[in-house]
């Protein structure tokens, strides 16, 4: 974990309402993992006072930059959009437990911004098929060539929901099956699948956190054993089975 | 003003006035990971409680448009896994730790500081009867003299190490609270804990929080803490500990001016770990101008 | 949530949930001279005295990085020179007016009260017994609920107006203190008065305001002042009029999704004396979505 | 007084910390009279909170604007140094009882900023003096033709301080002196005079302000028959003999 005052090399507006930031920050792109998040400080003032995760879209060790895709939902992220090349802006991280990478076949299941941190994942991971679902065909905003794609309004893809996608895959054909978006869409993936490959499932998760960094205690998430974990530091990826998916209720305000 | 910038308090001799605020370092270990201690006089730990504790549903934060609520319900492993597995791992730790101790009775609070006087660790504790965000206990206590002295005293007589009572500015008069643990034999009193707090979703007219209300904190609560911890420390003889709104060096410096003999840091060292060290660089800038 | 925007409260009816907060006003002759009573729903007047009074030595506010300090002392002409010079003036305001009256003893509430009823002007009385900023009276009241509840009776017994009780946040159990108001046949609360709050120069350790601590105001302090809302409405029958950190239409409809039946708007008045057109304007818009 | 969104004209340096401001705003430059003042909002945010006074220190009614002259001091002040023209700011004013402006001759003796008002004042009036007093020359915000300087380092006029100039005017010969500037050069001024002319003898005080506007009882200065005035709606601009020297202290912080 270290604290860098990043330096924007850009800043553009991919969809509708979705950015994406390119930040110069060499130690932090060197040691950040898919998976791993960062706390991005949105202004330099006290106000708003907490920073705001963002997973790691991409980082290119070599060019020393990071990269972050992130839809504007707040003051937070309407702040980051509005930035532009020259600024900087505070990143403390990289943070938590991302992907465990490995070797095998991977299935990414992505909703919406939760295939934000994808990119990334996809760039280290061996042979992997990917699964993509949106509102529509602009909300998607990475479509890499062999995704199979869903979109509520059928703009893209099937029409539909992405747990649609799901039959025309073979759920067995995996090592591990990596799941990030809504929590609603990450609970009907984890239950369409057959039981035998829930075991391999990996889920990313959000919740709302103060220090990103494991101490406050304010981003737990219900374990299925009941307690709870933090979603920052135990996670953010977690086993499927770690979790309560009961108790789990969305994360954003 | 030349304010001390090696406090002593009670039996405890401090590295610099900014000490690490309960609930906001967790154990020490991720910030002593970090390499973030740089600046830190010492540091509380979170509160621990005699049985593990799960801590409130969630959410358990909230942000607001000033500040942050937050409702985490005294979470932590328990006294005998802090024993077992937290403080060995702080032995040699670079500043003194304080423990903050809570539970649901006085002779809960008296039991936890009895069990953790097998470690050597910790200098001392910090008794929380100022928690905002549980059902029993918390600051039920705060705002009742008499509890406040009773609790004070059982730990005073388990231990010869620090002893600060943590108050609430929720209710009760905080002035009598920290002369009841005075009399009770504290070594300081911590001005103050959160102050009570709500956000609510006008249109669903639901809670942002899971328990409803939470624990409030942001830098404009700042001369709310001046004006306590200067009513306070006028009141009793013992020193007093600031806690709230200490977001710069300068407010550091107001709330010692104001007769804290330390300072704790909380909610700004959630958004910057490295906080410590910068407050404490301005600081030294401020006090040698 | 569909909130009420024609608000009736005891005996009174406003013209929007909005009024203007006590001290931050006057009497109204200014700010109906400037033409800005649109979107006020109601007006309280500067706290009224039997006897004249100076107020505090300046100075009297301290702006800090984030809020208002004052300590204005109850400065008033005396409730004689208010029903001969002061209220005639207010014949056919545009708006109901309520007097916010403050007294040293019960029996000085309760004569207030009793010589306004001889002017026909007033729709009704704010008891303040949560003021921060005197010696005597204020605060010290708000805290203990015998005391609320006997100012209340000796005041209801002079009038059937509206009765507010105006408690203080800063001691004392403020949902005791709602209770007490009720039992006295008090016709709401208003919850509540400014926070105890101090702003200290640490390079010359002088306050900034003549009395040391003073009431301290900020949009910041929004969250307090939904949780005592919250809290108050869910103990007590009558309703909760809410004060404190409404500077948006935004913080006026979360207030009463809290349960306020209505929300006064003060520091932001000071401020914007137009301000209340503006949050009216804007909070017919938001719940017309 | 009315509250209207000016555009800012012009902002320019003038001085070691002192800037002029132009702002469109034409019905207030209408109704502003000389030593009524203007509350500004610094920041459109709500921090800081509340508006900063200023005296009106030219209107010119035929364009419509509104000049101020000011002393950066603290973050409001800093904040309006660094507007540019286009900006816009929030005006609510003219505030306050102004001078009394009348044929007769003038004296007036101003000290620092305390000047600031009097190029208005001095427009309306008959025959007039000006002495100004300031640290040093560059710090003399407003030298008109034929004032009399005094500096305390010398750099301009008489070496010392404005009520060395004293000596260099008869005060019998005017209908009234008006004096703006720090209290205790106010009341040195006002000590120096001979008693008779006390009576006649007017200054713009100031006085931490929270609305401006008469209602908040925050301005309070002592009047000199015991009790207080409010300096925003009762003054700024007092007759020296209603106020009680020996109690006003400094406003500033
Ligand atoms: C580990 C992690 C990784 C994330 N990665 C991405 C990403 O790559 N791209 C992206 O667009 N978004 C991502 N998010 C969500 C992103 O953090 C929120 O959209 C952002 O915090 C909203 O801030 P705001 O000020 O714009 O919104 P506001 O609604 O004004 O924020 C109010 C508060 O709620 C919190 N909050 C709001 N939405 C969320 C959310 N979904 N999750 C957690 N806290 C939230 C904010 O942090 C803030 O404290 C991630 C969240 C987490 C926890
Ligand atoms: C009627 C009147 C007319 C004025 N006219 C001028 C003018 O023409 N030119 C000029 O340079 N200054 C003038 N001043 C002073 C000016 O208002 C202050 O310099 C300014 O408010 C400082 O704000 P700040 O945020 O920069 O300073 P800060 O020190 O950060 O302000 C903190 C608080 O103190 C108040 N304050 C600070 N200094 C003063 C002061 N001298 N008087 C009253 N309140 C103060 C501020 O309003 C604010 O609430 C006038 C003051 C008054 C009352
Ligand atoms: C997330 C969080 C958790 C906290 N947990 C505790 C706790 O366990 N025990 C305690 O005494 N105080 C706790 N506090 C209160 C802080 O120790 C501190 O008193 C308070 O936040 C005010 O200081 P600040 O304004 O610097 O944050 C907590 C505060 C926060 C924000
Ligand atoms: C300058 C000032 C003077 C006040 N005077 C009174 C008063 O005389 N009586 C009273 O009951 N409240 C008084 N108050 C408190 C306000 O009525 C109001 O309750 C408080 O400011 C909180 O609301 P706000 O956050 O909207 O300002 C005063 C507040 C201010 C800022
Ligand atoms: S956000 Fe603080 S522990 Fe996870
Ligand atoms: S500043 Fe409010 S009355 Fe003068």
């Amino acid at each position: 974990m270290t604290d860098c005052d990043a330096s924007v090399k850009a800043v553009e507006q991919v969809g509708p309402g979705i950015f994406r930031i390119v930040l110069l920050a060499p130690g932090t792109a060197r040691e950040s993992l898919p998976g791993q998040f960062l706390m991005i400080e949105a202004s330099p003032g006290p106000f708003p006072l907490l920073r705001r995760p963002f997973t790691v879209s991409s980082a290119d060790r070599a060019g020393g930059t990071l990269e972050l895709l992130f839809r504007v939902t707040g003051g937070g992220t309407g702040a980051l959009s509005r930035l532009s090349r020259g600024d900087s802006v505070r990143v403390l991280g990289p943070l938590g437990r991302g992907w465990p990478v490995s070797d095998g076949r991977w299935l990414l299941v992505g909703g919406g911004m939760g295939a934000a941190g994808f990119p990334f994942l996809a760039s280290r991971l061996g042979p992997h098929d990917i699964l993509l679902g949106a509102g529509n065909a602009a909300s998607l905003a990475w479509t890499p060539p062999g995704a199979l794609l869903a979109t509520e309004d059928g703009s893209a893809g099937t029409k539909g929901l992405v747990t649609c996608l799901l039959d025309r895959i073979d759920p067995f054909s995996y090592e591990r099956i990596a799941v990030c978006g809504p929590v609603a869409m990450m609970r009907a993936v984890v239950a369409a699948l057959p039981p035998g490959v829930r075991a391999s499932t990996l889920v990313s998760l959000e919740s709302r956190m103060a220090c990103g960094w494991g101490v406050c205690g304010g981003c737990a998430v219900p374990a299925s054993g009941g307690g709870f974990l933090r979603c920052c530091a135990d996670g953010p990826v977690f086993e499927a089975s770690e979790l309560d998916w009961d108790r789990i209720e969305e994360a954003a305000p | 003003m030349k304010p001390e910038l090696l406090p002593v308090i009670g039996p405890a001799r401090f590295r610099s006035p900014i000490l690490l605020a309960s609930g906001t370092c967790g154990y020490g270990l991720e910030i002593l990971e970090a390499g973030a201690l740089e600046g830190a006089g010492g540091l509380v730990t979170k509160a621990t409680t005699l049985e593990p504790r799960e801590g409130n549903r969630p959410p358990r934060i909230a942000e607001t448009e000033y500040g942050l609520l937050n409702s985490i319900g005294l979470a932590n492993p328990g006294v005998e896994a802090v024993i077992e597995k937290v403080l060995p791992r702080l032995e040699g730790f670079p500043c003194p730790v304080i423990v903050n101790v809570a539970g649901d009775t006085a002779g809960e609070f008296a039991e936890v500081v009895s069990r953790l006087e097998s470690s050597g660790v910790h200098c001392g504790y910090e008794l929380n009867v100022s928690c905002p965000n549980v059902e029993n206990g918390g600051m039920a206590f705060g705002v009742l003299p008499r509890l406040v002295e009773e609790i004070t005293r059982l730990a005073r007589s388990r231990t010869a190490r620090l002893l600060s009572v943590k108050l609430t500015p929720n209710g009760g008069d905080i002035l009598e609270a920290a002369a009841a643990a005075e009399a009770g034999g504290a070594d300081a009193v911590t001005v103050c804990n959160t102050f009570l707090g709500m956000k609510i979703d006008w249109r669903t007219g639901t809670a942002a929080l899971s328990r409803g209300t939470g624990g409030y904190s942001s830098p404009a609560l700042l001369p709310l803490v001046v004006a306590r911890v200067w009513q306070v420390s006028r009141r009793v003889g013992i020193p007093v500990i600031a806690s709230g709104g200490a977001w710069t060096a300068e407010a550091v410096l107001e709330l010692m001016s104001a007769g804290a003999r330390a300072v704790q840091v909380g909610t700004r060292v959630l958004r910057d770990p490295f906080a410590p060290a910068r407050i404490h660089a301005k600081l030294l800038e401020l006090v040698s101008e």
